[in-house]
């Protein structure tokens, strides 16, 4: 079942250069799908309307069942469509953190009594737990971006977008982030939707849609997608170091078989080659 | 020899009881037209590191020296420094104010002495280095242009004063990858015609493909040193320091493990497809 | 980062640490209109009683709460030399020109200098002995009762919130700026005031452009996360005070009545 | 681009009640010159100019406040006053600015500004004689003090507050108040 299906999706902010031009989208329940692209490429416009933060101006989109076009709609939208963003400096409301989880939650009138629990739930769920009382601005980027997840999955959203949420962190963070991802991919029970510039991230979605001048350029499985160098030339990204180290084997005359998409697949041709 | 430090420390809020020692007792030694990178977890004094170089921060003890001279003794033109030491903050796109482009790039020539003509004329150099025409660019706002150009607006800011050592902090981080090859190609032109480089990075690839000696940072002592081979040849080691070895590596390492031996110095893309290269195509197999 | 300069919180365990914001707020309030009120040497010694019993329970380092008394000397000269050299009542002990010295001028001189010493060390207590965060929270209490007067209190306490989260990265924030300006050639040393004043956009302009910029992405994630207005949203009870904290703004009210009557009764 | 949302104006005037602690601060440790240079009352104006006069108002009673409260600048001693004037400014910049509308960005600033500046000043000026400090001292002496010191800031004020609403404009963190005029220059 689909739960995010937008169809010939334009917006501008105005200054009459279209952001997004007839582009689509489709995600199935529980699947992981990412948006890969240089930047202002019109990625971060589209998922933007997931939720309602701007307002449909061309095309058609229903996510989770409800229609985006209704302005009736967006309190639902936002609740059912989390988001976590790019700047983990800039998504706190609070300076504690079980205060800024809190904080949607109280958005939504939840009973007082209920609270408690679900911010512990929330931050357990990001392996934060006993971090209740201390200050966002004080902790790592990757421990930030985790509080920011758990703000949005305290609400138990059906689906949750990752705006370019690795963008701004040290190796570190990047892991710890990416490893709640795959932790959430792997429940299987919320449609995940992850913004990336980096190819290498985008390996472990189910589908990818390659995003170029406000369209969407191509889309399938990672597998198709990232190993054709060429296609994602045209779209100004670089093929994931092992598809490259495949191609440029192959035509020094190495007749491997399978082209790698990480790197232990990589280790294990050459392996098997060898 | 452009750059030495001596047993430098730095201690934040020194004589409070919120004191932070950044730094304790750092020694280096950085030769000229060498591009230097430095690595370490965050909060291991990086940070610290590159702003003592650019006369920023005075250390708690010991010297930095430039030329043989102490930077932070009583007589020393700090002016005359900063001209020589050029230092881009991470996210430098987020420094720029002025009306036009052209103008903030010249915004660091103001004290410099020279004429309209020649600050016009640096303007135009630093402007071409980083891939922009001054014709097409330099009338317009630097804050309507996109993230990866105001970036390189910004280094053609510090590139305009003509520094023999260039410190860049955090250059590539939210680049995409158009814009980290740029960057890279960037540095190279600019070693090549003799600037030295410092590079501050997380990014072991980028590091390993541009800079000639290598500095690990751990908890404010030098914990490594030596080329991208040196440092990276122990992958535990690195990962003891919490650093990242280069892609490259990591994959020698995992291949050496399965029975393929690499050696411990293929740390690019270019060494590592040698080293296959030869093991795969002149060991018997068409 | 560079360090608040005066007010700073020091963690501890003492009887004012552990004293609820709001009626730390609401004693420090009373007190003040208390020091406001004095003008008697009886006066003046009750007062200094308190701030020095206050310093003492809070086992802040004494020092620390005194430095920005020390920093600012130059201020007590300069407002004890305005008010006994321009007063314009009493005899004239000296005159000259404009200047007009006489010692109902010097009394109002050292009236001044000791209402805003006694009122430095008393904000230093406050805000050494109460976390920043816990201050907006007491305001924000103590806001509350505004919307009977059709003021949006809910509102204004969530700004307030942000504005305190906001504060340690935008002065971190200031530090880089200012620190790429430098490295860029600007020079804010300069003694001149033209020059000094020419320096000001490039430290200005990108601190708001950065402040915006910040405000606009937190916005964003704000309505994502469902807010629209303080006025659809669970409301949270507020604790009651505690017995000690009850007893601590007796104490407070009591020394603001004794300083009213002091005013009343004792001439100076 | 749209108009500035409901939740947009009260970030932006938390940021700005923020730098009104930030700036002091900042200054103070770049030149010593936080007196001369009045920067709290910068943001207090931007506010009042660019989120309207409740906004406005808020942030110059807040702002001091706040300020006052976390780093004793100002002294509690001048905190009233001070709260009264800048809240005159925010609220006036406020006023002003929605209703001077020449189709000219830069009219529209400096006559919402200097008018803001101007009534702020006269009405603290009678605030302060009339309540803070009914003829305790020669207030002829310490306004003119008080107008000199603070011409320098005064003359920053009208440089620097319409620079930063331009390149906020440029950098879309706000709407442009005139978006027409935009196109018709760059046809």
């Amino acid at each position: 079942m689909a739960v995010i299906k937008g169809r010939d999706i334009s917006f501008s902010y105005g200054s009459g250069k279209k952001t997004l031009d007839h582009a689509s989208i489709r995600a199935e329940a529980g699947e992981l799908i990412a948006l890969l692209g240089c930047n202002g490429c019109g990625k971060s416009t589209l998922v933007r309307h997931l939720n309602a933060l701007l307002p449909l101006q061309k095309g058609e989109l229903r996510v989770a069942g409800l229609d985006a076009r209704a302005q009736a709609n967006c309190w639902r939208l936002r609740r059912q469509c989390g988001m976590v963003f790019q700047n983990p400096d800039n998504q706190f409301v609070s300076s504690v953190v079980e205060e800024d989880i809190a904080f949607g939650l109280e958005n939504y009138e939840t009973p007082e009594e209920e609270i408690p629990t679900r911010v512990r739930a929330a931050l357990a769920a990001v392996g934060m737990s006993g971090f209740e009382k201390r200050a966002p601005h004080l902790l790592s980027g990757g421990q930030k971006q985790r509080v920011a997840l758990a703000g949005v999955l305290a609400l138990n959203p059906d689906i949750i977008v990752f705006d370019e949420v690795t963008a701004m962190l040290d190796p570190q963070g990047r892991r710890e982030v990416l490893g709640i991802i795959d932790r959430l991919r792997a429940g299987g029970k919320k449609t995940l939707v992850m913004i990336t510039h980096y190819v290498e991230e985008a390996v472990m979605a189910d589908r990818v849609y390659l995003m170029a001048g406000g369209n969407v350029t191509a889309q399938g499985s990672p597998r198709d997608i990232l190993t054709d160098a060429a296609l994602l030339a045209q779209n100004g990204l670089l093929a994931p170091l092992p598809v490259r180290m495949y191609e440029d084997l192959k035509a020094a005359g190495v007749p491997l078989e399978r082209c790698p998409l990480t790197n232990e697949e990589l280790v294990e041709e050459l392996c098997r080659f060898a | 020899m452009p750059f030495c430090l001596e047993e430098v420390s730095f201690t934040y809020a020194a004589g409070t009881p919120l004191a932070v020692q950044a730094l304790r007792g750092v020694s280096l030694r950085m030769e000229a037209g060498e591009v230097l990178g430095v690595m370490g977890h965050t909060g291991c004094g990086k940070s610290t590191l590159i702003q003592l170089l650019a006369g920023l921060l005075v250390p708690t003890h010991g010297r930095v020296l430039l030329d043989g001279q102490d930077i932070n003794a009583p007589g020393c033109d700090r002016a005359a420094l900063r001209a020589r030491v050029g230092l881009v903050f991470q996210y430098p796109e987020c420094q720029l104010f002025e009306i036009t482009v052209a103008k903030d790039v010249t915004f660091g020539l103001k004290h410099s002495g020279l004429s309209p003509a020649q600050k016009e004329e640096r303007v135009r150099a630093a402007l071409e280095t980083v891939g922009f025409s001054y014709e097409r660019m330099g009338a317009q706002s630097p804050l309507a242009l996109s993230g990866g150009e105001k970036r390189r607006v910004a280094i053609a800011g510090v590139l305009a004063a003509r520094p023999e050592i260039l410190i860049f902090d955090e250059p590539i981080a939210g680049l995409d990858p158009m814009g980290r090859e740029r960057f890279l190609a960037l540095v190279r032109r600019l070693n090549a015609q003799g600037t030295s480089i410092v590079l501050v990075s997380h990014n072991a690839d980028a590091l390993a493909q541009c800079a000639d000696r290598l500095l690990v940072l751990k908890d404010g002592c030098v914990a490594l040193e030596g080329t991208a081979e040196q440092v990276f040849a122990d992958v535990e080691a690195a990962r003891r320091l919490q650093v990242d070895v280069s892609t490259p590596r990591a994959l020698g390492q995992m291949l050496t493990q399965r029975g393929v031996a690499v050696p411990a110095g293929a740390v690019t893309y270019e060494g590592l497809l040698s080293v296959l290269k030869e093991r795969f195509c002149a060991g018997g197999n068409p | 980062m560079s360090a608040l300069p005066a007010g700073q919180f020091f963690p501890g365990q003492s009887v004012l640490h552990a004293l609820d914001a709001r009626a730390k707020l609401l004693g420090f309030f009373l007190l003040l209109a208390g020091v406001v009120c004095a003008a008697s040497l009886p006066a003046y010694a009750v007062a200094f009683a308190a701030a020095g019993a206050l310093l003492a329970l809070s086992r802040l380092p004494a020092r620390a709460v005194l430095a920005p008394l020390k920093r600012l000397w130059l201020f007590f000269v300069l407002i004890f030399a305005m008010n006994a050299l321009f007063y314009e009542r009493g005899d004239a002990l000296w005159s000259w020109w404009i200047f007009r010295l006489s010692k109902a001028g010097m009394a109002q001189g050292a009236n001044v200098a000791a209402r805003v010493a006694l009122m430095m060390v008393l904000s230093g207590v406050l805000t050494g002995t109460t976390a920043p965060m816990e201050i907006t929270g007491a305001l924000n209490a103590l806001f509350k009762p505004l919307a009977l007067l059709g003021i949006p209190a809910q509102e204004i306490a969530m700004i307030l919130g942000i504005a305190i989260q906001f504060i340690p990265t935008l002065l971190e924030e200031t530090d880089t700026i200012r620190k790429a300006q430098i490295a860029r050639g600007a020079r804010f040393e300069s003694r001149s005031l033209w020059r000094r004043a020419a320096s000001l956009p490039p430290l200005v302009v990108p601190i708001f452009l950065s402040a915006f910029r910040r405000a606009d992405d937190l916005a964003t994630a704000m309505e994502a996360r469902g807010y629209r207005g303080a006025a659809n949203r669970t409301h949270r009870r507020a604790r009651p005070l505690r017995r000690a904290d009850w007893f601590a703004l007796a104490l407070c009210t009591g020394v603001c009545a004794l300083h009213v009557v002091l005013r009343v009764c004792v001439a100076f | 681009m749209m108009k500035l949302s409901l939740v947009k104006r009260s970030v932006i005037t938390a940021v700005c009640i923020a730098l009104c602690v930030v700036l002091p601060m900042a200054f103070h440790a770049v030149q010593n010159a936080g007196s001369i240079f009045l920067p709290m009352h910068i943001p207090v104006l931007l506010c009042g100019l660019i989120c309207g006069w409740p906004f406005g108002l808020l942030c110059g009673l807040a702002g001091p406040l706040l300020s006052s409260l976390l780093t004793s600048m100002p002294p509690m001693a001048y905190l009233p006053v001070m709260m009264v004037e800048l809240a005159l400014y925010g609220l006036f910049t406020g006023v002003l600015m929605r209703l001077v509308r020449t189709k000219n960005l830069y009219a529209d600033l400096y006559i919402s500004l200097t008018g803001a500046l101007l009534i702020g000043r006269v009405l603290s000026g009678v605030a302060r004689a009339l309540i803070f400090a009914p003829g305790s001292y020669s207030m002829a002496a310490w306004a003119a003090g008080y107008f000199v010191t603070c011409l320098p800031g005064l003359a920053i004020q009208l440089a620097l507050i319409p620079t930063i609403v331009f390149a906020l404009e440029k950098a879309h963190l706000i709407p442009q108040r005139y978006p027409k005029e935009e196109l018709n220059e760059a046809a």
